[in-house]
């Protein structure tokens, strides 16, 4: 027991990363079952979405996981050309394209931002792309915001607004 | 151009399967003088034939050079035996008088060659270096 | 119920065979000699030419079938004998003992690593092991495990035991005996597939003897991220990663020497996709293949080797590899072969890879004449060009690599072509076949209730309990907000927790169900059901994934592992609260076929689906029916079309179920899959024409067999020569009764191959012209020894048995020459005096000879009109103007539009006897639609709010599937339930968010989200773990 | 001192076409600029009549996007005054067949000399129209446009994304969503815009500076392959917040990664809703 708490206390203090990843269920998803089948061994930071296709994944929902304070993202859809949907992961492709470089512009690290691809027969370059994503993210540490000091402006906004010439 | 160089040599003992031939290469490929000598080449002098290069093909002397190991035979896919075709096409060159004076002695030389190469072999397995499996000769034939 | 039919062959051709069956309503029993289904394309790492993952395409194939409630799956099972005849067979199967009982194992594993054997993996082409005890494939269906009685301990010398002690469901049988049983049948499909084959037997390339000589089915393997070597190109001798190899083509094909003269068909394409797939992943690997003739005949073959050639640097060496000596370096291979330049030439190599062809097994072969199936001197099914896929024994049907050498879409198409024909054997009753009409089970009214969520949270076994703490999972899940009753069970698939679950939604009224166990791709339909069974909506349950993706995954945390799967299930409730109750819409289906065409292949196509029950409307623009066939002579086995032809006309005209509308133009297409409706202008003349007599026809399916045309040179004086004709003018000419061209002052003919194929501007092998010009040559050497023919070609593709053409031709004296396309033969005319100028490359001769008759082997030309067909259907055409299949693989005859089929030359170059075959295969596919009373749309589809939407066109512009479209009078993006397929593509990119996708809706994904991410962990983290 | 046409002679310039055109084409209306009559401002006016055209006039402080005036009377057939962004953003109504082209008499603007205060102008790279009926002015040589816009960066393009983050979270302090970026921008149209549903509610309520981040992420979001960076927004902000940077990078990301400008041609398909199978994947793992 007192191990328990002693882990328990551990755990307050080391850095666990919580990273949202959304995989395309024809084949990251599948992917990830064939590495649970295999027994490869990954973190447990990762918490799944299936979504059917990359193609679903409108940009807004990853802005929403960090707002809501994920350490880091994966998508990772079936292999260009390999889509369940014809093509919906070409799409996807150019939208994470500008997300990322959005992102990235505003500050955000991009060791946090993890776009791949994975077929269904890759059980084992699942496992390695988590471990390899919480690396990543614990390279970078705990997110804190899109905002260094987020809160409400303080007084020295009101100078500013003075001599703006909008008023 | 022969035209009917291909049928005379069909018609001969040895030389029917000529024209099953789609010039895969195994013959030369496969066959020892070839690897020794450069412009020994099986598959051309059947593509020559085909075509119905009688006088050079008659006239030259790579003929003359195959030391009927039939390698080529059992190696060839589609059994055209070129080892049986070259003889023929021996017949034909000695018919048509393309046997001259000095190829006789030229022969000699070449026989003896070879023989040195056998010997040069027949060494190298009794002294151990490689054994017979590394030159792979094998009775041809079929 | 129509009768049942057998199906022997669990692979992707009897997968396909009972799927289309089964979609028929036509009940199937399906027979696998191994333990799981998947065959030979299951070991697969790549699919050419698209290099699409096997598994990715397969795999969902694989589950469908063994889940479709018409499909009864015998695994390890064979077929002893058939008795009585067509519509009643009885057929004796034989099940071997699997000595694990396929009810009870759950395919957990558990056993797996504890058993003290370890013997070859059959499926890693022994390239690794397993157990005694073993799973066939990591994702084998049945996912269950299998004994080999020879190697276990337990079985043979009754000690060990260990993996039924182990097992908690006690599923292991050492007792079990093997089973024979008979089953009744309308008719069977055979499709038991083939043996890779190496020439070894012959040339000496020391398979076996140089550990790194492998065969292309080993080396499959070896590049399969799941293989042996986790996908890297490393040597079995010293694990170094390969820098240089060689592959070695027709390795026992084409050889006389092996009795398998034919040409395996599938190898040139096959080894250019290694060598393609070794180069990416390999950097600076130098790769070489040695081949005779590159037959890259397919559909997309041609640019998928120009592709290697010219922008992937893989080397093509022409020779015949004669033997493969020990290298210079241990493990090193030196092969022998010959340059075209220098003769004899020797080249070192790392690693050599030997394109093994396809042969029947002779168990296969065996069986077959024990059916008293004709087979050919190969082994194969003896096949009636004119009658394919039918076999001597009428209602035995064969299809896949049983009918000769084939690659994996030839296999589809025999395959639902074959079902088309054992279809009519099964007497359908087209009224009450199909699947039920949907909304036939009334569920509960949940949209007023409070929330109440029930969840389950599965042991499997250890699987999940043996790292998750369960029951404290469980006891969180209860305080989860919405959670009304939380419960952990053993076994959740187990019928009788099935059945528990059910009476927990009764006692406590639950409206949403969560379910915590293993992965939602297996496993959904079953829990589903359950839940549909107790009158809840199958749609308000949420799983989660806590084995596959946790226990399994994370057995060394378990505290950590815990902590996440109450996290999962704590998000599945968020998730599921806001779940709709979905159903699957219902489209009406007019049940009649409109086949646009009224050549070979649709009449072909016609003929099939009204013998199988379904009215057909048969659309030619010609008076008269027959299409391009009427023009052909003799068959490519030199028998003669037109009586056969001529039967199958008349079988058409005469059917009732045919309305033929001859000499009618397609003015337009309107409508969807279920009823498309054409409008056809008569033939009547156009100044006395009027709207009026605009025909309109309806049907629930297209099938475009419009056929192609044949290219009219322009270079070898074709144009301003009598003497210069094509090869089907040649046809015209044999077949007409004064053989002017060939008379007797006709002595020297030459043809001249590739005519307007495999050039620049028309990168595509037209397939056929190669056979048929032999089979002309052959026509007329026999009939006038006396002539001289020379045939002048690029790479001779006479594919499959045509290669038996290409040898007799060369044995009556035909002569054969190369040209390269670079530099073509040059042919100028004087009166009528034809002088024709080549080089041919091997001697480097220049050859001039003066041909009395020169035959052009002309390009196949899509149709100049399939653009505006296709624009009518809004179905694509690829890039050589041919119509799309909807997947190059594994749908072959569907096109990219639902409820549009594809047969003969509109889809692409293809000779009569596959013209026919593929027809067969469109009926099929048709019929499986067409036996519908009502189509059943997905309930997963996009949804459009009116409100939000704003008409800018982006989710039309994404949908592959032409599903959501905007209406231009409403302004808004509009839905078809029927297209849709649930991608959600349109809800990516949709900038108000007006469209979101059922079952994935953005609210649902923000819930899930939102409660991943919670911090009201604390009281929680502290405790947990085992 | 750029080399561009002076705002009077453009004004002349205009007023004389505008007759012309209200004159001679069967418009509805012509929306243009006046000087306010009370105010003395320059203002967005709708002219019905020739006569009026006499009012009408084009200076520095000719702000709003008349682009976004012409979906409010889309049903009307309408001529208009349009800046060479103007005309960009029209094309890409046009590309998503939001306004039918036949409704249209686009009087652009040649050498568009440029707004007071609009940093956008400062690197503006299209200043003649891409799609006009009528121009005014003289054009700017692609030869001088490209010697103007040398070495000219455009907004925060020389922060690093540390010291971005930084000035956003004092610059987004002050946004009180009021969504007048959103109002002023060409190519925002939507009826009901994401930051005002609730169901879901992508942006949470609260002024918090984070979530106004957020909405501006979000707002990005919607823009890539559509913002003509025309600078309204910047210009509209009371706050003076220069959440343009935002757009303005992926506008030129769009450019280098896809060759792809929003609104250069009414045929090319929007950056989004299309693809190639050799896009790159920057930073993809």
């Amino acid at each position: 027991m007192a191990t328990a708490q002693q882990e328990a206390q551990n755990k307050e203090e080391e850095f666990e990363p919580k990273i949202i990843a959304f995989l395309c269920n024809w084949c990251s998803y599948a992917a990830a079952d064939l590495a649970g089948s295999s027994r490869l061994q990954y973190p447990s930071n990762i918490r799944t979405i299936r979504i059917p296709c990359t193609g679903r994944l409108n940009p807004l929902l990853v802005i929403k996981a960090l707002d809501r304070g994920a350490d880091g993202i994966l998508v990772s859809g079936c292999h260009p050309g390999d889509c369940h949907y014809i093509d919906g992961n070409y799409y996807a492709r150019r939208r994470f394209t500008m997300l990322k470089e959005l992102l990235e512009f505003s500050g955000v690290e991009p060791e946090r931002l993890n776009f791949t691809w994975c077929s269904a027969a890759e059980g084992r370059r699942f496992a390695k792309i988590v471990k390899q994503v919480v690396d990543r993210v614990e390279s970078v540490g705990p997110w804190q915001g899109f905002l260094t000091e987020p809160g409400f402006a303080d007084g020295m906004e009101v100078g500013e607004i003075e001599d703006g010439e909008f008023l | 151009m022969n035209k009917d160089f291909k049928q005379t040599i069909k018609n001969r003992p040895g030389g029917e399967n000529l024209s099953l031939c789609y010039s895969c290469g195994s013959c030369t490929a496969t066959c020892p003088v070839s690897e020794q000598v450069e412009d020994f080449n099986p598959r051309l002098i059947i593509k020559k034939s085909l075509l119905g290069f009688s006088e050079e093909v008659l006239s030259g002397e790579e003929i003359w050079q195959c030391i009927q190991c039939r390698r080529c035979v059992s190696a060839c896919p589609q059994n055209v035996r070129f080892a049986d075709i070259v003889r023929v096409l021996r017949e034909l060159a000695v018919e048509e008088g393309h046997f001259a004076e000095d190829l006789e002695e030229r022969l000699d030389d070449y026989d003896k060659e070879v023989l040195r190469y056998r010997l040069e072999i027949l060494e190298e397995v009794l002294a151990g270096d490689k054994d017979f499996e590394d030159f792979s000769l094998k009775a041809g034939g079929d | 119920m129509p009768d049942p039919v057998v199906v022997v062959g669990g692979g992707i051709a009897g997968i396909q065979a009972a799927t289309d069956l089964a979609e028929m309503g036509i009940p199937v029993y399906l027979i696998e000699k191994s333990p799981s289904l998947g065959g030979r394309m299951a070991q697969l790492d790549k699919t050419f030419p698209t290099n699409d993952c096997s598994t990715c395409i397969l795999a969902p194939k694989i589950t469908s079938c063994y889940n479709h409630e018409n499909v009864t799956t015998y695994t390890m099972t064979e077929l002893i004998n058939v008795e009585g005849e067509p519509g009643n067979f009885r057929v004796r199967l034989k099940k071997r003992p699997r000595y694990v009982d396929e009810e009870k194992c759950t395919g957990c594993g558990d056993c797996l690593d504890k058993c003290p054997v370890s013997i070859s993996d059959e499926y890693n082409m022994g390239m690794s092991e397993y157990g005694a005890i073993h799973k066939y494939q990591p994702q084998a269906v049945p996912n269950v495990a299998a004994i080999d009685a020879s190697e276990c301990l337990k079985i043979n010398e009754d000690k060990c035991g260990v993996c039924e002690k182990i097992c908690n469901f006690d599923a292991i049988e050492y007792k079990q005996k093997e089973k024979k049983f008979v089953v009744q049948a309308a008719s069977i499909i055979y499709a038991a597939g083939y043996e890779g084959f190496s020439g070894d037997l012959v040339s000496d390339y020391g398979y076996k003897k140089h550990p790194n000589v492998v065969t292309s089915l080993e080396y499959e393997r070896i590049l399969n991220a799941a293989g042996p070597t986790d996908g890297h190109v490393i040597r079995q001798t010293d694990g170094e990663e390969v820098e240089n190899i060689a592959f070695i083509h027709c390795s026992g094909s084409r050889d006389r020497r092996t009795d398998k003269n034919y040409c395996s068909s599938v190898c040139c394409t096959y080894s250019i996709k290694h060598a393609l797939i070794t180069k990416e992943h390999i950097k600076d690997v130098n790769v070489d293949l040695y081949y005779m003739d590159i037959r890259t005949f397919g559909k997309g073959f041609e640019r998928y080797y120009n592709r290697a050639q010219e922008t992937e640097g893989v080397n093509f060496i022409r020779s015949r590899v004669s033997e493969i000596e020990p290298g210079s370096n241990p493990g090193d291979l030196k092969l022998k072969a010959t340059d075209d330049d220098n003769g004899y030439c020797e080249q070192e190599y790392d690693m050599v890879v030997l394109a093994s062809g396809l042969e029947p097994t002779q168990q296969v072969t065996d069986s077959l004449q024990k059916l008293k199936v004709r087979t050919n001197k190969y082994g194969f099914v003896d096949m009636d060009e004119f009658n394919p896929l039918s076999t001597s024994r009428p209602g035995i049907f064969g299809c896949g690599v049983v009918n000769g050498p084939r690659d994996i879409p030839e296999s589809v198409m025999d395959a639902s072509g074959a079902a088309a024909l054992a279809g009519q054997h099964a007497v359908l009753d087209v009224k009450d076949m199909g699947v039920e009409a949907a909304g036939d089970q009334e569920f509960r009214v949940t949209q007023n209730e409070r929330t109440r969520v029930g969840v389950f949270v599965c042991h499997c076994g250890t699987n999940i309990a043996g790292v998750i703490d369960v029951e404290e999972v469980k006891e969180k899940a209860a305080g989860i907000p919405f959670v009304e009753h939380a419960e952990d069970v053993k076994y959740l698939c187990s019928s009788d927790s099935q059945d528990l679950i059910g009476e927990r939604i009764k006692e406590h009224n639950l409206n949403r169900i969560v379910v915590a166990s293993c992965t939602p791709r297996t496993h959904e339909p079953l829990f589903m059901d359950a839940i549909a069974e107790a009158g809840l909506n199958p749609y308000l349950l949420e799983m989660t994934n806590i084995r596959d993706q946790g226990s399994w995954v994370h057995k060394e945390e378990p505290e950590k592992a815990t902590w996440k799967a109450f996290e999962l299930i704590r998000a599945g409730v968020a998730r599921v609260k806001n779940a709709l109750p979905l159903e699957r819409g219902e489209v009406d289906n007019i049940a009649r076929a409109l086949v646009v065409g009224g050549g070979a292949a649709g009449l072909n196509a016609a003929r099939e689906l009204a013998n199988l029950g379904f009215p057909v409307s048969l659309v030619e623009r010609e008076e008269e029916l027959g299409g391009h066939a009427t023009s052909l002579k003799h068959s490519l086995e030199g028998r003669p079309v037109k009586p056969h032809l001529d039967r199958l006309i008349a079988e058409v005209k005469g059917h009732e179920l045919i309305d033929i509308y001859a000499g009618h133009e397609i003015k337009d297409i309107t409508g969807f899959v279920g009823n498309y409706k054409l409008e056809l202008i008569p033939p009547v003349p156009k100044e006395v024409r009027s709207d009026k007599d605009l025909v309109e026809i309806e049907g629930g399916v297209v099938i475009v067999a419009t056929g192609g045309q044949e290219f009219e040179p322009l270079e070898y004086s074709y144009q301003d020569s009598e003497q210069v004709i094509t090869q089907l003018e040649l046809e015209e000419e044999l077949s007409s009764e004064n053989q002017s061209l060939v008379r007797d002052d006709c002595e020297e003919i030459y043809m001249i191959q590739c005519v307007g194929s495999r050039e620049e501007d028309r990168p595509y092998c037209s397939r056929i012209c190669c056979s048929q010009a032999l089979r002309n040559a052959v026509h007329i050497k026999e009939n006038h020894p006396d002539k001289d023919i020379t045939i002048l070609y690029r790479e001779m593709r006479s594919y499959g048995y045509y290669e038996d053409l290409y040898r007799k031709a060369r044995d009556l004296g035909i002569n054969f020459s190369r040209y390269e396309v670079d530099n073509k033969p040059e042919v100028s005319r004087k009166g009528d005096e034809l002088t024709l100028k080549y080089e041919e490359p091997l001697s480097g001769k220049m050859i001039t000879a003066k041909p009395d008759l020169l035959v052009l082997a002309a390009a196949i030309l899509p149709r100049e009109d399939n653009l505006t067909l296709s624009q009518m259907l809004k179905t694509p055409l690829n890039e050589d103007q041919f119509f799309l299949e909807a997947h190059v693989k594994l749908r072959p005859v569907d096109s990219a539009t639902d409820g549009i089929f594809l047969a003969g030359l509109a889809h692409g170059p293809k000779n009569l006897s596959e013209t026919l075959a593929q027809s067969r295969a469109a009926a099929g596919r048709a019929a499986s639609i067409l036996s519908k009373e009502y189509l059943l749309t997905q309930a997963t589809v996009a949804e459009v709010d009116e409100e939000l939407c704003i008409a800018c066109g982006d989710c039309e512009r994404v949908c592959a599937y032409k599903a959501i479209e905007v209406n231009e009078e409403e302004n808004v993006a509009e839905v078809n339930r029927v297209l849709c397929k649930g991608c959600g593509n349109c809800t990516g990119v949709c900038r108000p968010h007006a469209v979101d996708l059922n079952g994935f809706l953005n609210q649902q994904i923000i819930d899930e989200i939102e409660t991943l991410l919670a911090k009201d962990d604390s009281e929680f983290a502290k405790t947990g773990g085992v | 001192m750029k080399m561009e046409n002076s705002y009077k002679d453009l004004s002349a310039e205009i007023k004389e076409v505008a007759k012309k055109v209200l004159a001679e084409e069967d418009v509805d209306q012509l929306l243009g600029f006046a000087q306010g009559e009370f105010s003395g401002l320059t203002e967005p006016v709708i002219i019905k009549k020739a006569e009026q055209a006499q009012r009408m006039v084009f200076t520095e402080d000719a702000t709003p996007m008349l682009s976004k005036y012409l979906l409010e009377y889309k049903e009307k057939k309408q001529a208009v005054v349009a800046k060479p962004c103007d005309t960009r953003a029209i094309a890409y109504y046009l590309s998503e067949d939001i306004i039918d082209r036949k409704n249209l008499v686009i009087i652009g603007i040649n050498g568009c000399p440029g707004l007071k205060d609009n940093t956008a102008c400062d690197e503006c790279d299209t200043r003649n129209p891409v799609i006009s009926d009528y121009q005014v002015g003289e054009e700017i040589s692609s030869a001088e446009l490209a010697a103007e816009l040398k070495g000219v960066k455009y907004l925060l393009e020389d922060m690093t994304p540390a010291e971005r983050k930084e000035h956003y979270s004092q610059e987004f302090a002050r946004c009180t969503q009021c969504y007048a970026c959103r109002d002023a921008c060409p190519v925002c149209y939507c009826d009901h815009c994401y930051v005002e549903s609730n169901q879901p509610e992508w942006v949470e309520e609260g002024s918090s500076a984070d979530k106004d981040m957020i909405f501006h992420l979000m707002r990005t979001m919607h823009m890539p392959g559509r913002c003509v960076n025309c600078g309204a927004c910047e210009m509209a902000c009371p706050e003076g917040i220069d959440m343009r940077s935002m757009t303005t990078h992926l506008y030129h990301k769009a450019e280098e990664l896809y060759d792809f400008r929003p609104g250069i041609s009414p045929e090319q398909p929007p950056l989004l809703s299309d693809f190639s199978k050799e896009d790159s994947e920057p930073g993809f793992l």
